[in-house]
């Protein structure tokens, strides 16, 4: 409906090419972004910056990395939180090293690490497929989680076994540790988040993204194409870990400042993410801030709701009914729509283009 | 004018100079597990020639093609190919060193759409790195955008034009079967491997197809074999055939040899073995 | 330091030979309670190839039905029948409400959608029966307590009475699921269903009442499992996690096979024990956790088919 | 519009080399090909041309010699034009579906020498011509597939022939002086194309167009409508035809504006959304089919949608007109149109490619008025005109904010008309050909000594000004009983419904009308789906009786229309049937712009027509098809007839819808 695109042709395979060829598609990020960047800042609450914005753009982030692997390359994981844990360990080491480095090249550089531990678990998925492959990451998951508890190293010998994150600055102002000002920490959030998603959807849209969804579509005739599946599938693997481990650092040093052992990247965490994927869209990284946005607005929505129709629902039973919407919604979405709430958003979309004939 | 008289399109049955052989078989034995697949067949297929392989279900046309492409590693005998013999070569070293393929049923990237599944053929050709990559910009997109002239000539080529960013899932059969071949034509191979290129035609696509199939050695001068069960398709197209049953070679030859063959006429006809 | 991994727990082992047989026989009681979970699995995987990861969660919302039950002021051995007709129940809607709308569809999306189940099964079982860990109604069901000592190499190792029964009570399970595969009209076409799904339906059974079946067996399979495991410790949603380690046990045992899971599930019980028990201390404990992972891992990477399994060849 | 030198650019070539210099880095012409639209500037397409031209002549083309042009909208078949007029000689585009018999006689009578054309499928059938065609020497093939192994001789790429003419330039730059110097002697009284009519009777007739015929009437057309080289057109119809080579050839050259040609013919559509021309020409079929597509696919919309859209077209039908001819509309109501706007014409504009659209025109034969509306009201400048080959197109034009649907607008600029004693239109302006071509007793007829022309068509003009054309001159008839009869308005009132898609309307000379019908396989296919029609064939589709009680109900609305009207009043229709074939040009049933030939149906169709008259209800008839190789086959069918019942006259002259 909102769509003109009659005038919008193309002379060249750059523009023709292009992530968004559209022009009002282009309009509207556009206006997503000054929103972000402009509109939330200025008018937001700090509750709603601090618990909804940062921790929805960082899992988003991860969902992102997650589906690099999943969505794109086609390769299971459910050790995702590992990953996270991983990234994040890494940003409390490097800030303790570091005390005076820019912390956001910091967590950025926290990434590596986690991708080059996502390559060692990544070895077993030459030989192994889908289901088994769902075993190995699971080795990951439980080894690592066992790691961050009983390799005192990692969290500084603190008797406590947590880590905290110290005071660190970036471009001379405060990010992390308790006092950090939410609204630059939001900016640091959403700049890293812009920035890595840009880099993402430049992947997948060229040569290394083709190949990984050759790898997820069709492996044999993959390989016939000259596709090395070691190498697709270790880029895959190293570049979903980088992203889990960079949203991982964010999550410590930008969200919760601290992490008790054994409590944030346990399993459920990397089913969290898993279920974001899902619901968001398999191979879709717009779908991935969909579903970032749903499983951590559910509980808040359902929070809500309780309380405005006064249902006497008690606090711990809320979270059990968001357990139960989400498993009934994961059945639902893989029935009706395997390509989740980015699919809708993509027939809504066509059917924009289309009107007012139908779709 | 006389001279527009003789000058006709060539016909399609006109036989091509012979080249050199391009690849042999030599002996080849292929089982799964005590089952025989393959039992000693020798074949040679030679430059510039359409080359088809034919037998009934189960002659182990296919098991063939999976062991020159490098899939398969025969328990006996050779591949040589450009007159080097070959050992244990992984599909990827097929594809580098210019053996396309096409497969029975469909082998489409199923997610993504014509182009894409096009441009994925092109992968071999392609290799900058990471870095620009992320960026999108330089190396990395001078590099899509060269790809995609080359793509685009094979859309033209095979007509396929208006469904160029359809998904290939959404596709009916016969375009299918067209972008498949597409793909394959992407790697620029010398040497072309149809696995039943016209499996599920209808007579019109069948005729497309076999237009194809034969511009494609007039044009880039493609080796190709191929296993069709339409024997009136591979006697049209083929310069040499090769019979398959139960996995031993029973004839080969020129149409005419391989039809007047008495073992092809029992094969065909099924007598009892 | 090669010294304290490669030499000293064996000298340990010799030197106290009633340590290791009492870690053994630890090993083997929660390897026989992997082997129950894997065995459900494998019911399931056989007959509807879905790998079904709610298996777990089922164990724990079995128990906890039972508990549950008995809390409401059900006599113990009533309140069994209600968890098994509880059992029956999510069988059905199981089949109806997940497995008949997706069928055909991927493997993958098949697991997906049990991890679907197992979160709806949490938040059901959390919310009807509540979320604190609860004691399993052991003596009401006349399970016995208390301890059996022997006599063994100069020391004594305690056998607990209800691992006992747990350990005798997995034999006769696994030995009614075979006569029930072997000699019922059912279990042949179930397995039939395995190799052909038109063959099952010759036997005049419709795919869908064999997944209600098989459903419904895994699931007495895991009200077993579950009475076992809660005598042993609380009955708790931390199961959850523990029931995860069938997985490497299927790895090992292969997804298809009832030895294999029985075997796998022995070989990772003994195993983490006694890697706990004389490897742990070195690495600063805990390895339970995720030694039976490594180990499938490892043995992935060898034999990707599991002990039973069959060669997988793939074909183009 | 001089040259550089001072002198007028009256010819295509020194308009085109004033371009390369005015507009050097404008875009001149566009093609989608390899997916993307690959483009020229002015000063790419002088390159091209004269490349080419050097290479033609080279291959010994002189001045006078005839060159065929056969294929589709293609930019090297537009150089050729320019390409050929540069050297002196005259392009002869012909229609390039036409069979193959038409196409020998064309290129025979003119003589060709060389005949460029788009690829192997024109070729060959060329070549299969050169028994007949003794004077042809050269083929020019633009798509290079599948050319190989054909004479090198006397076939040639176009590729090669314009590398030919770069080599021979580069090694003799003087070449491109004496090009220039033969393109400045040329003179705007000089033939500059032969366009072959399709003709509704007798043979084509090749109407030798002076380049002042053209150049002036596309000049007059730009300066009538404000067009500037910013326009934006798509080139889809026929080169042979005189619409196509104003629009595409002439006014780009004049005005300087960019031509966009297709893809391929199927992707025409989505070509022309990409585009989104500013300036758009299409006979009536085109409205038509667009406006089919759009009701077909609405009825398979949701209900809410469906009833949204319809909610809104009825209003724009109700006021959309009034606003964009700028007369005043009630603010609530303009506020509603906005809405509408938003939700549905916006939308609607946009997926037929028309968001950007500032001027329409239709022309060719007459545009159903409601279909004609239905495009106002959207606010699409759709406007119509009246011309001919002969004219150099422009005969009427409608000026802005005159626009009715049933005239064709009054006198183009420097265009003189007066209306015969007979009714007949005749017309003189500077655009009028110079002569048939090889045809002199044609142009006597035709064309009188003091320049008036014989349109053929039969008119008036009307209280306003505006001319209103009735039918052709020699088809308006009468009934036995002396009332008016103008079987085209009854055929185009019928054409309105998007189920029907030709009709033939007879009645002269006899006591009442009746008419014959083609329904319109995609909507009555449609209609067929949701109402559980079966039917195997168009055939069995045809001759349902559920189709017949539809399309019952649509002749029944029409004679009610003419009821209301007191001069057609008896003409309306007693009988109908619904032919067993789609009419076809190769069965020489439509002319090559799908006109309807009357007499040559009422020939062929003989036994219907007499069965229409003597009162059966049905009768079995065999008609001889042309395939589309040629060959020849037979089908027969009964075909059932329905009496109608007349609607008696209406004294009020609101006609119902």
């Amino acid at each position: 409906m909102f769509y003109r695109e009659a005038g919008q042709f193309k002379t060249s395979y750059q523009a023709d090419s292009a992530v968004f060829p559209i022009l009002q598609d282009r309009i509207g990020l556009a206006v997503i972004l000054a929103i972000a960047f402009g509109v939330i800042p200025f008018f937001a609450t700090e509750f709603f910056v601090q618990g909804i914005m940062i921790p929805f753009l960082i899992y988003a982030l991860a969902a992102i990395g997650l589906n690099i692997l999943l969505g794109y390359a086609g390769q299971l994981s459910l050790g995702s939180a590992a990953f996270m844990g991983v990234g994040a360990y890494t940003a409390y080491k490097l800030v303790t090293y570091f005390p005076e480095t820019n912390v956001i090249l910091l967590i950025l550089v926290s990434g590596f690490v986690p991708a080059l531990i996502g390559v060692l678990f990544g070895l077993p998925s030459l030989r192994i497929k889908g289901l088994y492959l769902a075993v190995a990451t699971l080795a990951a998951q439980f080894f690592l989680d066992w790691c961050f508890i009983r390799i005192a190293w990692l969290y500084n010998y603190n008797p406590s076994g947590a880590i905290e994150m110290p005071a660190r600055q970036a471009f001379g102002l405060t990010l992390t540790g308790p006092a950090a000002d939410y609204m630059l920490r939001y900016y640091a959030v959403l700049g890293i988040v812009v920035l890595m998603t840009w880099f993402a959807s430049n992947l997948v849209h060229g040569r290394i993204g083709r190949t990984w969804m050759m790898v997820r579509d069709m492996d044999i005739a993959a390989q016939l194409m000259g596709v090395k599946l070691t190498n697709a599938k270790l880029t895959a693997f190293a570049v979903s870990s980088f992203y889990c481990g960079v949203a991982g650092a964010m999550l410590v040093t930008l969200y919760l400042n601290a992490a008790e052992p054994g409590a944030v990247f346990t399993i459920r965490q990397s089913f969290l993410v898993l279920f974001m994927v899902i619901l968001g869209g398999l191979g879709s990284l717009i779908g991935s801030f969909f579903g970032a946005a749903f499983i951590l607005l559910l509980p808040i929505l359902l929070r809500t709701a309780a309380a405005s129709f006064h249902l006497p629902i008690e606090v711990k039973n809320i979270e059990n009914l968001q357990f139960m919407i989400v498993g009934a919604l994961i059945i639902l979405f893989l029935k009706f729509e395997p390509h989740g709430l980015a699919r809708l958003w993509q027939v809504g979309k066509q059917k924009l283009r289309v009107w007012p004939f139908p779709y | 004018m006389t001279a527009f008289v003789e000058s006709r399109p060539m016909s399609a049955a006109r036989p091509i100079e012979k080249g050199e052989t391009l690849l042999s078989v030599d002996g080849v034995s292929l089982s799964f597990g005590g089952v025989r697949a393959l039992t000693n067949v020798s074949f040679d297929i030679k430059k510039g020639e359409v080359r088809a392989i034919i037998g009934p279900n189960g002659a182990g046309k296919t098991s063939m093609l999976n062991v020159i492409n490098g899939f398969y590693h025969p328990q006996q005998g050779t591949i040589a190919y450009k007159g080097q013999v070959r050992r244990r070569q992984k599909p990827y070293e097929a594809a580098s060193q210019g053996i396309g393929r096409t497969f029975q049923n469909v082998a489409l990237f199923k997610g993504m759409s014509t182009l894409d599944n096009i441009m994925a053929g092109r992968t071999l050709k392609m290799g900058v790195g990471l870095f620009w990559q992320l960026f999108r910009y330089g190396p990395a997109l001078n590099e899509e955008i060269e790809h995609r002239k080359k793509v685009e000539e094979i859309i033209d080529f095979l007509e396929i034009q208006h469904i160029r960013k359809t998904p290939v899932g959404k596709l009916p059969y016969g375009l299918k079967k067209r972008v498949e071949l597409g793909r394959a034509l992407a790697m620029e191979p010398e040497l072309l491997l149809l696995d039943e290129p016209m499996a599920g035609m209808n007579l019109e696509e069948k005729e497309d197809m076999s237009r194809f199939i034969l511009d494609v050695r007039e044009q880039f001068g493609t080796t190709i074999a191929l296993i069709e069960h339409d024997i009136g398709v591979v006697m049209d197209l083929s310069d040499r055939i090769v019979v398959l049953e139960y996995g031993r070679k029973i004839a080969d030859g020129s149409a005419e040899e391989v039809q007047n063959n008495q073992a092809v006429i029992d094969a065909y006809l099924g007598v009892a073995h | 330091m090669l010294y304290k991994i490669l030499i000293d727990p064996f000298v340990q082992m010799g030197a106290a030979p009633d340590l290791l047989v009492q870690a053994i026989w630890d090993g083997f009681v929660g390897g026989v309670l992997y082997a129950l979970i894997a065995l459900g699995f494998v019911l399931i995987y056989k007959a509807s190839g879905v790998f079904n990861f709610a298996q777990g969660i089922m164990v724990v919302f079995a128990a906890l039905a039972l508990v549950g039950f008995h809390q409401m002021g059900v006599p113990a051995w009533i309140a069994l029948f209600l968890a098994l007709a509880v059992m029956l129940l999510l069988a059905i809607s199981v089949e109806r409400l997940v497995l008949r709308p997706l069928v055909n569809q991927p493997d993958i999306i098949l697991l997906m959608a049990t991890i679907g189940i197992t979160y709806f099964l949490i938040g059901f079982g959390q919310l009807v029966f509540g979320g604190e860990p609860k004691r399993m109604i052991t003596s009401e069901l006349g399970i016995p307590k208390g301890a059996q000592d022997f006599d063994v190499f100069g020391g004594f190792v305690s056998l607990q009475n209800i691992d006992i029964t747990a350990a005798v009570m997995a034999g006769i399970m696994v030995a009614a699921l075979a006569w029930f595969f072997s000699k019922t009209r059912i279990g042949r076409a179930l397995r039939a269903v395995a190799d052909d799904h038109q063959a099952a339906l010759s036997v005049g059974i419709s795919l869908n009442q064999i997944w209600v079946i098989v459903w419904f067996a895994a699931g007495i399979v895991a009200l077993a499992t579950g009475i076992m495991w809660g005598a042993r410790s609380d009955v708790s949603f931390a199961l959850e996690i523990i029931a995860l380690k069938a997985l490497p046990v299927l790895i090992l045992g292969g997804f298809t096979s009832i030895p294999g899971a029985i075997v796998g599930g022995l070989i990772i019980g003994i195993g983490e024990k006694i890697g706990e028990f004389y490897w742990g201390p070195l690495l600063g404990g805990g390895i339970e956790s995720w030694l039976a992972y490594m180990i499938a891992l490892v043995f992935l990477l060898f034999r990707p088919q599991g002990l039973f399994g069959d060669k997988i060849i793939e074909r183009i | 519009m001089t040259t550089a030198m001072g002198a007028p650019a009256d010819t295509f070539p020194k308009l085109l080399l004033l371009n390369a210099v005015n507009r050097a880095s404008k875009p001149a012409v566009r093609m989608k090909d390899f997916g993307i639209w690959q483009t020229w500037t002015w000063a790419a397409v002088l390159d091209e041309i004269r490349a080419f031209a050097l290479g033609l002549e080279a291959l010994g083309l002189k001045a006078g010699d005839k060159v065929a042009i056969i294929g589709s909208n293609r930019p090297r078949l537009y150089w050729t034009f320019c390409a050929v007029q540069s050297l002196g000689a005259i392009p002869v585009p012909v229609y390039k579906d036409g069979v193959a018999d038409e196409m020998v006689y064309v290129l025979d009578h003119a003589g060709v020498t060389f005949a460029v054309v788009e690829d192997q499928e024109q070729a060959d059938k060329v070549l299969s011509m050169t028994d007949t065609l003794k004077s042809l020497r050269h083929v020019i093939y633009d798509e290079e597939r599948g050319m190989r192994g054909y004479d090198p001789a006397a076939i040639h790429a176009f590729a090669d022939l314009q590398a030919d003419g770069r080599r021979l330039l580069a090694a003799d730059p003087a070449l491109e002086t004496r090009w220039r110097e033969r393109i400045a002697a040329a003179g705007g009284a000089d033939l500059a194309v032969i366009l072959y009519t399709s003709g509704t009777t007798g043979k084509p007739k090749g109407v030798m167009l002076s380049f002042d015929n053209v150049v002036i009437s596309a000049q007059n057309g730009i300066v009538f409508d404000k067009l500037t080289e910013a326009e934006e057109i798509i080139a889809y119809l026929p080169l042979a035809w005189v619409g196509d080579h104003i629009f595409s050839y002439a006014q780009s050259y004049v005005a300087g504006f960019c031509v966009s040609c297709p893809e391929s013919p199927e992707t025409i559509v989505d070509d022309r959304r990409e585009i989104g021309p500013t300036y758009f020409f299409a006979p009536p079929r085109v409205f038509e089919g667009m406006l089919t597509m759009t009701t077909v696919r609405m009825q398979d919309a949701g209900n809410w949608k469906r009833g949204m859209f319809d909610y809104f077209i009825e209003h724009a039908r109700k006021v959309g007109e009034q606003i964009l001819d700028g007369r005043p509309v009630a603010l609530f109501d303009r506020l509603k149109y906005g809405l509408g706007e938003m939700l549905v014409y916006g939308p609607l504009k946009n997926r037929l490619g028309f968001s950007r659209l500032k001027v329409g025109y239709t022309a060719g034969e007459a545009i159903g008025p409601e279909i004609f509306r239905f495009y106002r009201s959207l606010g699409l400048n759709l406007k119509q005109l009246y011309g001919q080959t002969e004219a150099g197109v422009y005969v009427t034009l409608q000026p802005d904010g005159e626009i009715r649907s049933d005239t064709v607008g009054r006198p183009a600029p420097q265009v003189e008309i007066r209306i015969a004693e007979n009714g007949e239109v005749l017309y003189r302006s500077p655009g009028v050909f110079l002569g048939y071509y090889k045809n002199d007793n044609a142009t006597a007829e035709t064309k009188t000594a003091d320049g008036w022309v014989h349109s053929g068509d039969a008119g008036f003009f009307d209280r306003e000004g505006h001319l209103r054309i009735i039918d052709r001159a020699k088809d308006v008839g009468k009934l036995s009983d002396g009332s008016l009869f103008a079987p085209k308005y009854i055929e185009n009132k019928l054409k309105f419904y998007a189920n029907i898609k030709e009709a033939v309307a007879v009645g002269n000379e006899r006591d009442f009308c009746s008419v014959m019908l083609n329904i319109d396989l995609t909507a009555v296919a449609n209609w067929a789906e949701r109402n559980n029609v079966v039917y195997g064939s168009y055939q069995e589709l045809a001759g349902h009786p559920q189709v017949y009680d539809m399309i019952e109900k649509h002749v029944d609305q029409v004679n009610r229309d003419l009821a209301a009207e007191p001069s057609m009043c008896d003409s309306q229709i007693r009988r109908f049937l619904i032919l067993h074939k789609e009419l076809d040009a190769d069965d020489g049933e439509l002319t090559r712009t799908q006109k309807v030939r009357r007499g040559f149906i009422a020939d062929r169709y003989a036994p219907l027509v007499e069965a229409l008259y003597d009162g059966s209800a049905e009768r079995f008839v065999t008609t001889e098809v042309t395939f589309e190789d040629g060959r020849k086959g037979a089908i027969s069918a009964n075909v059932r007839i329905r009496d109608m019942k007349p609607h008696p006259p209406v004294p009020s002259a609101e006609a119902a819808e």
